[in-house]
């Protein structure tokens, strides 16, 4: 049982969608099972939970199937594995994706457009999301990383709003155009190192392991610091370090790459806004955290102030846009970019509070944005329409969603007691911090980061102001009498997640505890790693 | 007797074929054109093959080239023919209906 | 010099490892045969079955020759030459041949065995074709696939169909004129037909002048048009939209792969093992990206899924050729394996072109909607389409990937900074691809068709649909058996 | 009393008020009669038991308490509770005034329908504040510190539907967040150089420049919770909120916990920090009175008067004597309560009033009251002696705490003429002090009765009364020592012992006090119709400045950012990739307008670049076989003479 | 000057004039008859090359075969009874440059490389060449000559299945 337990969390949505595409079109069954397996992953995570020990540094449960071998003559052997296991990375991640997918799953509940379909999609986009968090090979991680596109380009393009057709290209095309970035290195990658464990003939391992550890690197490659082979004068490594990084960026968003998101989340139903949010922006951070940094140590150390640069860019810029948003959902997809800036952030920082500080944040604004996507498909599921500037004085009219709003607000502009406020002082703390430790990020860099939160705080208060305070007063052609309170099955979806943000704001340790293992091996080994191969280029 | 005056002939026909081929508004033409560049072609075959006084590859070649041109002529003219009959004309530039 | 007795033993030899071949002369007389016997309306139907099982035939003779050879062996006083490399794309010819046979059942009825019997004869002349190692083999068998092409255009007999097989013939024509004259020029410098041998080499050697150059560049624009690359590519859109689709499946794949293949030994040739002055990776380079480029581009304005699918055919042509610039034993296993793919997948996408037009959807707009209708077949095509542009998880993504790290080898062994502009330009063309090939799931899938197409009993093309899809799927899970094979290829002259 | 139950104590007293915001939040609409009484209840109880709990550790030595909180890497972050003298009295008088807040909020907030909501934020409130009082480090008093002002922002906006309540709430919570950067700034600084958030020791290994920065980063934040120049206009906004509240946060407790920040972490600040915290305080204090005295709203007349107050306590932490800071907090926190909820307790009075005559007009306006103290004695009476504090007459508790600050600003400035000057800002708004409360005073309950005579005008209810009451007595000398003209009595021994005495100040003050408060209301009464000046009025024009500078600003940058993402952003991207293909197709771009989106770019990009791929594909065959033979040729030459 | 040598400048010019000739003509039947005497000036051009038999194959595949059929074609394409449809030309000026341009390649290079080509022909000492042809056919090149059969009958069942169709909508 235990040996296969995250298997059995990738692989039970995929029975799902099969067994969803099999029972007849037009009945009930396929949101009950889609949830079923949402729960039953909740089950399984548990288990893994008490699997997993937290005094552990590195990867626990892994699974470990041959997958490719080849015989390539002269190249050697090329092999991708079947390689799943968990860290204190992707934990927290696997956590929120089963969590977050059983709240989306009950927020698809009154789904009516090809009910079918759209559970099958879900259950797939499942499936690939914690394959994308679980795999430990670059192939399989890559598979489910491309495996995330097309479920997600049909749910935003099938289920989405007027020009859903417009943000699902857009969403496809630059998330692809990333892809392919990281498919450039993965290749160059995948020919310059070796595995570890090879006797005579050289093996082409796609573990990430093996590509991280720097002995790995075959002399002569392409990739080899000692061969130092530059195009444009710049070296390759450092290409492939930028090419990474745009890619995950795409992902992530970060300014200025960002311009598919608020398309993406206006058009997307709430429950794939949900999911995009709070998941699948997660991806660009996790690729960071796993793939970028320990990968490329020596060029991350060159680069890091481009990517704080790019960080404390994404902060300011994206609360500046939120603030124009006359869109609700476009503000809060404003918002998200501006707190996916707080990854970078603390990824760039190289140190323990700000790689911890990353991940919590990942969490967090999974949580987070989740609720503010939910509270904003409850407006919209009443009255179908989302302009700030036709509502006021909703507070009198529907308390109960007054006051879950008034706790996601508060949440999202980093409140303390909330888990947002406790990462973002975690990626403040590290990125301040950096330039005395490792000298890789000047300290200014933090103290305008911290403007982010005035900004947030004030285009937060402002829209709480004007839709929620006042007289009521709603313009629109639709008849008042909609606008009723929440209902229970949208508290049962809201209330937890409130209580989890809560929660981690407190207890920041609940958290802490998987995470900090990881924190510091990421930095130690980027730090010894990229010290290493520079004294290798620069002898 | 000099080979080079034949491979300057050969180059002249072949030049003289593909400007046809290129300008006139006839699809028979046009057929005529691509004749004169294979034999040029085979011009050259018969010609270098006088270097090699051992073999005979090149008048072999030669000899498939001509059986090949008459099988290009026959499917060509059928098929001009077919053109012809619903198009009623041969001028390739008015037969136009495919295109991007 | 050998005496006529030995050359007659030689060919007595030869008819051995000819036996695919000798099948296929077979299975085109006796389609012409059946053509007269078979003309009643009911018989008519019996060609389909006779065609398939004498292309099967010849796919069981190609196995088994696949079986029985190893190193290269001369057949027909050196015209030919047979090798793994050669006995491998037959095999995927022959495949092709089925499946063109399977794609065309129950459809263009009219003179059905004539059809046959001609696609049976471009397949033997891209049999010959990539075992020659003569230039007069060369030129005839391109000319057997290029006559009965340009005829089997014709064979919708409609006004378009028409224009389309004179605009095939009259640049085909062209093209192998010029190529007829480049090998003309080629004879004059070495005294030799036979590519392969020692006097080529050793006369190619001293003689790397801008004359053999351009000898040799006027032979490639010849095979360039039948790999529909650039520059020899404006014809194929005209002519994919004027045939019969199984036909486009079959130009798409079949002359391509076999011009694909000699150009490869024709390369190999005047690489001289890397010792030509000429650097001919720099030209092939050039022609693989321009090729890519303007293929993904021009697609992306196509309102025809035929026309569309010929650009798509011609970028497909520039990644095959990105695996054949390598020139190394590995480049061209992976060469292969993406030719492989890509057989499957364009027959795949080909058949519900097909099976979609018979249901008069021929504009892209008129697949608006039929993912409801139509929803397995839409999903076996999405499959398809998305093999072809290269995404995870069908064996499209392996291909490509295998491919590309071909490329970074020779890179890395030679550390020119022309394949790394190659290797990025040619990925990111990926994302401009997925722009035309998502169009039609785009249709169905996302637009609201005013159209209802009947979801009429589609459950053979179906069928067909499903096994390719499970086969680039199961290519993309398992690609060790085919490696497997592929790995036995050598790229020997 | 041994440390295990203490600290079970302690954190009772935090969480009784949180209890108290459950029980508001919890109790059905249909016995919403019940959330007065048991939150008012539960108060009681803890302002019992601190002050119970201070009786019994007073003097004792510094307690602290500590848990691990949470770990990064290898470093800890504790969470606890910190208790000495300075702890002890916040905790009272926070308990204490909350109590006073609650019970008379039973008659102030009576009928209204926000009434649970706002019992239930006040408990909060309380809580957050007894945080911010017991925590031990400074990353859980930043916790609290916000906390705090999320509760302010929430009761400031109490009435919802009232416009410039939500302004001014947003305001207020934007204001402090500003300044709350200087907070977090500090943060990363002290974490940075000492690895650690305590409060007590700060290790900067000889950094002093850092040390000096994080000081004024924290001095930031206090300038934005304790009102200081220049942020102080967000206390006067905050004024739209119930008046109870105004006495609870805006007077007695939350503003001054800028103060008690001061005071934790004092010894941080090195001399010159010091130095910019007197400059800061008395400017603060000066222009504060001036503006109060200028005011027509009885409750911003208290609100600049708050901030005139605070900026002497922050005066007094600068020269050093926090002690003497801490002792002012104390009486300021009585008797501006009592001044606030007598305030509250006349404006309830006239609306009552107003309800049953239908006469309407402002009641804050000082100018259309008068003569109350015949209708209402005793809020007249407690009103009075609070004012009486706050003038700083002999017998109340101003005069001693007030001493106390001039004494320690004349023995900090010395003999330094620019110190000088600031100490004698001091002397200056204690002046202007005088003459605001008579004004107020006079306007209020001396003058004859002008609007407010057309109104039958009762006392306030009993429930109300005895908070007043309570704090009158509490403004009394007693407070601060038994001896009414020393300062130096049981609290400021306790907290900073051996403070310089200087009997010229205090006989000066004892003769001159009276003396200026009898000629003030000489001055009321015969001055010819009041006047006033603008600048004063709008507290600076601070406003118009905000929106001017900051604002605006942002406002325009939002536009910009939001426009450059709309068409810039993509239309860079797109433009350069034209660029780089060629002039041709910018011809064509700029028919069509730049729209949003890189998929338009790349797809419109695409169209350029394949129509010239797709120029030779016309449909005329000899074309096509023109371009192909021209490329052929082309790229022959080419490769042969390039 | 020999004869012989007289006669091989002869054909030289004859083949060229008629070919440049051709380019110019606006009568198709004119131009077939062009490109029929530069068939046979080349056919007279194989025999001084000593290549009699393809010099015979000349005359009967390309005089006999193509040139009757293209003239067959002429006339099936043109409107019976009616005048000729004069030729015009298309594209003239970048056509008859990039002919040039061609040209211009294929001569350039000539002098400067090493192309081995002999200053005059060298007497071929074999005599027999229609017997050896008739060897090599059987022996060395069977398999093209039994392929090129294959390909025949494919074009002529091919070509006669396209041609012979009659059902034509308009």
């Amino acid at each position: 049982m235990h040996e296969y337990l995250l298997s059995l969390l990738i692989f039970l949505p995929l029975i799902g969608a099969l067994i969803v595409l099999v029972l007849p079109a037009g009945t009930f069954y396929g949101r009950s099972i889609a949830l079923l397996i949402a729960l039953l992953q909740g089950l399984v995570f548990i288990f893994i939970l008490a699997a997993y020990d937290t005094s552990l540094t590195g990867l626990q449960l892994a699974e470990r199937a041959r997958w490719i071998s080849l015989a390539m003559g002269t190249w050697g052997e090329v092999r991708a594995d079947y390689f799943v296991a968990l860290d204190g990375l992707s934990l927290p991640l696997v956590g929120l994706s089963v969590f977050i997918f059983i709240i989306a799953t009950i927020s698809s509940w009154k789904v009516e457009k090809s009910r079918k379909g759209y559970f099958a999609l879900l259950l797939v986009l499942n499936a690939a999301v914690m394959g994308t968090f679980c795999a430990q090979d670059f192939l399989l991680f890559y598979l489910f990383f491309e495996f995330m596109l097309l479920p997600m380009f049909f749910l935003i393009g099938i289920w989405g709003g007027a020009r859903r057709e417009y943000a699902s290209i857009k969403f496809f095309l630059y998330t692809l155009l990333g892809s392919i970035l990281i498919l450039i290195v993965m290749i160059a990658l995948l020919l310059s190192t070796k595995s570890s464990n090879d006797t005579g003939t050289v093996v082409h391992s796609f573990s990430i392991t093996d590509m991280t550890n720097s002995a790995n690197i075959l002399s002569q490659s392409v990739l080899d610091p000692q061969r130092g082979l530059e195009l444009f004068g710049i070296s390759v490594r450092v290409w492939a370090f930028i090419f990474l990084f745009i890619g995950f960026g795409i992902k992530l968003p970060m300014v200025p790459l960002h311009t598919w998101l608020p398309d993406a989340h206006v058009e997307a139903p709430t429950a794939i806004s949900v999911l995009l949010a709070a998941l699948l922006l997660k991806i660009g951070g996790y690729g960071l955290l796993r793939i970028t940094y320990p990968l490329f140590p020596d060029a991350a150390m060159q680069l890091s102030w481009l990517v704080a640069l790019f960080g404390v860019i994404s902060i300011i810029y994206g609360a500046l846009a939120a603030m124009a948003s006359k869109d609700l959902k476009r503000l809060i997809a404003y918002s998200s970019v501006s707190h996916m800036g707080f990854v970078l952030l603390g990824v760039a920082s190289v140190t323990t509070e700000g790689a911890a500080g990353a991940v919590y944040q990942m969490v967090s604004h999974g949580v987070i944005s989740a609720m503010l996507f939910l509270l904003v498909g409850v407006l919209y599921d009443r009255t179908h329409d989302r302009m700030i500037e036709n509502y006021s004085g909703l507070s009198s009219k529907m308390p109960v969603y007054f006051s879950y709003t008034l706790l996601a607000f508060f949440a999202s502009l980093g409140l303390p007691g909330f888990s947002g406020f406790m990462a973002e002082v975690m990626v403040f703390l590290g990125a301040f911090k950096s330039n005395g430790v490792n000298g890789l990020i000047h300290e200014s860099f933090a103290i305008v980061a911290t403007l982010g939160l005035v900004l947030g705080a004030a285009y937060y208060l402002w829209t709480l102001q004007r839709m929620f305070f006042g007289k009521y007063h709603f313009k629109s052609s639709t008849e008042n009498t909609s606008l009723v309170d929440l209902d229970q099955r949208e508290i049962l979806m809201l209330l937890p997640l409130a209580l989890i943000t809560i929660a981690f704001g407190i207890f920041p340790q609940l958290l802490l505890n998987f995470i900090n293992p990881f924190a510091d091996s990421f930095t130690e080994t980027v730090l010894q790693t990229g010290k290493a191969i520079q004294a290798i280029i620069r002898p | 007797m000099s080979l080079q005056s034949i491979y300057i002939l050969s180059a002249l026909l072949f030049s003289i074929g593909l400007v046809i081929v290129l300008v006139k508004r006839n699809a028979i033409l046009v057929l005529m054109g691509i004749e004169l560049m294979l034999n040029a072609a085979n011009l050259n075959l018969i010609a270098f093959n006088k270097t090699v006084p051992a073999s005979l590859d090149g008048q072999v070649f030669a000899l498939f080239v001509m059986v090949i041109a008459v099988c290009e002529t026959a499917v060509g003219l059928a098929i001009i023919l077919q053109v012809y009959r619903h198009y009623h004309t041969s001028v390739p530039d008015e037969i136009n209906e495919l295109k991007g | 010099m050998l005496g006529t007795n030995e050359k007659l033993e030689w060919i007595q030899l030869s008819l051995k490892y000819f036996l695919p071949e000798l099948v296929l002369v077979g299975a085109f007389l006796i389609l012409l045969l059946s053509s007269l016997v078979l003309n009643k309306g009911h018989q008519k139907k019996s060609i389909d079955w006779i065609a398939l099982l004498l292309l099967m035939a010849t796919l069981m003779a190609s196995v088994i020759s696949w079986n029985q050879t190893t190193a290269n062996i001369p057949l027909f006083s050196g015209m030919l030459t047979q090798s793994t490399f050669a006995v491998y794309l037959k095999l995927l010819f022959d495949v092709a041949g089925v499946l063109t046979v399977l794609l065309s059942w129950k459809a263009y009825e009219y003179r059905k065995a004539e059809y046959y019997a001609l696609v049976t004869c471009a397949l033997l002349g891209a049999h010959v074709l990539v075992m020659s190692s003569n230039l007069i083999m060369v030129f005839l068998a391109i000319e057997l696939i290029s006559l009965p092409s340009y005829l089997l255009t014709a064979f919708v007999f409609s006004k378009k169909s028409m224009e389309g097989a004179l605009k095939y013939f009259l640049f085909g024509s062209v093209a192998s004129a010029i190529m007829l004259y480049g090998m003309s020029l080629l004879y004059g410098i070495t005294h030799t037909f036979d590519f392969t041998s020692e006097v080529f080499a050793k006369a190619i050697y001293y003689q790397q002048t801008p004359f053999f150059f351009i000898s040799v560049c006027l032979i490639l624009a010849g095979l360039l048009f039948k790999i529909a690359s650039t520059p020899m590519h404006p014809w194929a859109p005209d002519v994919y939209e004027a045939a019969p689709s199984p036909i486009v499946a079959f130009f798409s794949v079949v002359p391509k792969l076999a011009g694909i293949g000699i150009l490869v030994l024709f390369c190999l040739a005047i690489d001289l093992k890397g010792n030509s002055s000429i650097r001919w990776y720099i030209v092939l380079s050039l022609i693989a990206i321009l090729t890519l480029s303007i293929g993904n581009f021009a697609a992306l304005l196509q309102k025809n899924p035929k026309r569309m699918m010929a650009y798509s055919s011609i970028a497909q042509a520039g990644i095959l050729l990105i695996g054949a610039i390598t020139l190394t034993n590995q480049g061209l296993q992976f060469m292969l394996f993406y030719a492989t793919v890509f057989l499957l997948a364009n027959y795949l996408v080909f058949l519900y072109i097909g099976h979609f037009e018979r249901k008069s959807i021929v504009d892209m707009e008129s697949y608006a909607g039929i993912g409801k209708s139509n929803a397995a077949s839409s999903i076996l095509l999405l499959v398809g389409l998305i093999s072809l542009t290269g995404l995870p998880p069908t064996a499209g993504f392996l291909a490509k990937v295998f491919v590309f790290s071909s490329l970074w080898n020779s890179y890395e062994i030679s550390g020119q900074g022309l394949y790394l502009v190659v290797f990025v330009v040619g990925l990111l063309n990926t994302v401009v691809s997925l722009f035309f090939y998502l169009k039609i799931p785009y249709q169905s899938f996302l637009k609201n068709g005013s159209n209802t197409v009947p979801s009429e009993n589609s459950w053979g093309v179906n069928l067909l649909g499903f096994l390719l899809v499970i086969t680039l799927l199961g290519l993309f899970f398992l690609p060790s058996g085919l490696m497997g094979w592929l790995n036995r290829i050598t790229f020997a002259l | 009393m041994s440390s295990q139950a203490l600290f079970s104590s302690l954190v009772l007293i935090a969480l009784l008020p949180l209890l108290s915001a459950l029980v508001a939040t919890v109790i059905p609409a249909s016995h919403r009669w019940i959330t007065p009484l048991a939150s008012s209840l539960l108060l009681a109880l803890a302002s019992i038991l601190s002050l119970l709990l201070s009786i019994s550790q007073w003097n004792e030595p510094t307690l602290v308490w500590e848990k691990t909180w949470f770990t990064l890497g290898e470093s800890t972050v504790t969470a606890g509770i910190l208790l000495n003298n300075t702890t002890l009295v916040l905790l009272s008088v926070v308990t204490f005034i909350s109590f006073m807040v609650h019970l008379f909020s039973i008659g102030y907030m009576a009928g209204d329908k926000g009434e649970q909501r706002y019992y239930s934020i006040l408990g909060f409130f309380t809580f957050a504040m007894l945080g911010l009082v017991l925590a031990d480090n400074l990353l859980l008093l930043f916790v609290f510190w916000e906390l705090v002002g999320f509760s302010s922002y929430m009761l400031i906006g109490h009435w919802r539907e009232k416009d410039a309540a939500t302004a001014a709430a947003k305001k207020a919570f934007i204001i402090n967040r500003i300044a709350d950067l200087g907070f977090i700034i500090a943060l990363l600084i002290i974490w940075g150089h000492t690895g650690s958030f305590s409060l007590t020791s700060f290790n900067f290994e000889e950094q002093e420049a850092w040390r000096t920065g994080a000081a004024l980063c924290l001095l930031l934040a206090v300038m934005g919770k304790s009102a200081q120049l220049p942020f102080f206009n967000w206390l006067s906004s905050a004024m739209e909120g119930p008046t109870p509240v105004s006495a609870l946060i805006h007077a007695a407790t939350m503003v001054v916990a800028g103060v008690f920040l001061l005071i934790r972490v004092f010894p941080l600040f090195t001399p010159l920090a010091l130095d910019v915290v007197v400059i800061i305080g008395s400017s603060t204090a000066v222009l504060g009175a001036l503006a109060a005295l200028h005011q027509f709203d009885f409750k911003k007349i208290l609100a600049y008067s708050t901030i005139s107050q605070l900026g002497l306590l922050v005066a007094a932490v600068g020269t050093g004597a926090y002690g003497v800071a801490l002792l002012h907090l104390l009486t300021h926190a009585f008797f501006k309560a009592g001044l606030f909820l007598g305030a509250g307790a006349v404006i309830h009075s006239l609306h009552q009033a107003q309800h049953s005559s239908h006469v309407h007009f402002d009641v804050q306006d000082i100018r259309n009251l008068g003569g109350l103290r015949k209708e209402m004695p005793i809020t007249f009476f407690c009103f009075s002696i609070c004012a009486a504090a706050l003038a700083g007459l002999p017998l109340f508790s101003g005069f001693q705490s007030k001493d106390a600050i001039l004494v320690s600003v004349f023995s900090w400035s010395g003999d330094q003429v620019w110190r000088q000057a600031f100490a004698w800002t001091i002397v200056i708004t204690s002046v202007l002090t005088i003459f605001y409360t008579v004004r107020m005073l006079w306007f209020v309950f001396f003058e004859e009765a002008k609007k407010t005579a057309l109104l039958t005008i009762q006392e306030v209810p009993t429930i109300m009364r005895i908070p007043l009451v309570l704090l009158s007595l509490g403004s009394l000398w007693w407070m601060v020592a038994f001896h009414p003209l020393d300062f130096s009595g049981w609290l400021l021994d306790s907290i900073q012992p051996n403070q310089e005495h200087n009997l010229f100040i205090t006989w000066l003050s004892l003769i001159s006090i009276p003396t200026l408060t009898v000629l003030a209301f000489l001055w009321f009464k015969y001055r010819k119709k009041p006047t006033t000046l603008g600048f004063l009025q709008e507290g600076y024009y601070l406003d118009y400045l905000n929106s001017l500078l900051v604002t605006k600003p942002i406002l325009a940058m939002s536009t910009v950012s939001e426009r450059i993402d709309k068409k810039g952003l993509d239309g860079i991207i797109h433009g350069f990739a034209y660029l780089t293909v060629g002039l041709a197709h910018l011809l064509a771009w700029v028919d069509k307008n730049i729209v949003d989106g890189l998929v338009d770019a790349s797809g419109r990009l695409a169209k350029g670049f394949g129509s010239i791929a797709r120029s030779f594909s016309g449909g005329q065959i000899q074309s096509y076989i023109f371009w192909s033979v021209f490329a052929l040729v082309i790229s022959l030459f080419w490769f042969l003479f390039y | 000057m020999t004869l012989v040598a007289f006669l091989f400048y002869f054909f030289i010019g004859t083949a060229a004039l008629s070919a440049i000739v051709l380019l110019f003509l606006k009568n198709i039947f004119h131009a077939a008859l062009a490109l029929l005497t530069c068939l046979l000036s080349l056919a007279a051009l194989f025999i001084l090359l000593q290549a009699e038999f393809l010099a015979v194959s000349q005359i009967l595949l390309y005089a006999g075969g193509v040139v009757i059929l293209i003239i067959f074609g002429i006339m099936l394409t043109t409107k019976a009874g009616g005048q000729a449809v004069p030729i015009t030309n298309t594209g003239l000026l970048p056509g008859l440059a990039v002919g040039a341009g061609v040209f211009f390649l294929l001569l350039f290079f000539v002098h400067k490389s090493l192309f081995a080509l002999p200053s005059s022909a060298q007497e071929t000492i074999v005599n027999n060449n229609i017997e050896r042809i008739g060897i090599e056919i059987l022996t060395d090149y069977v398999l093209p000559f039994e392929l090129a059969g294959v390909l025949l009958l494919a074009v002529l069942m091919g070509a006669a299945t396209i041609a012979g169709f009659k059902h034509v909508k308009n």
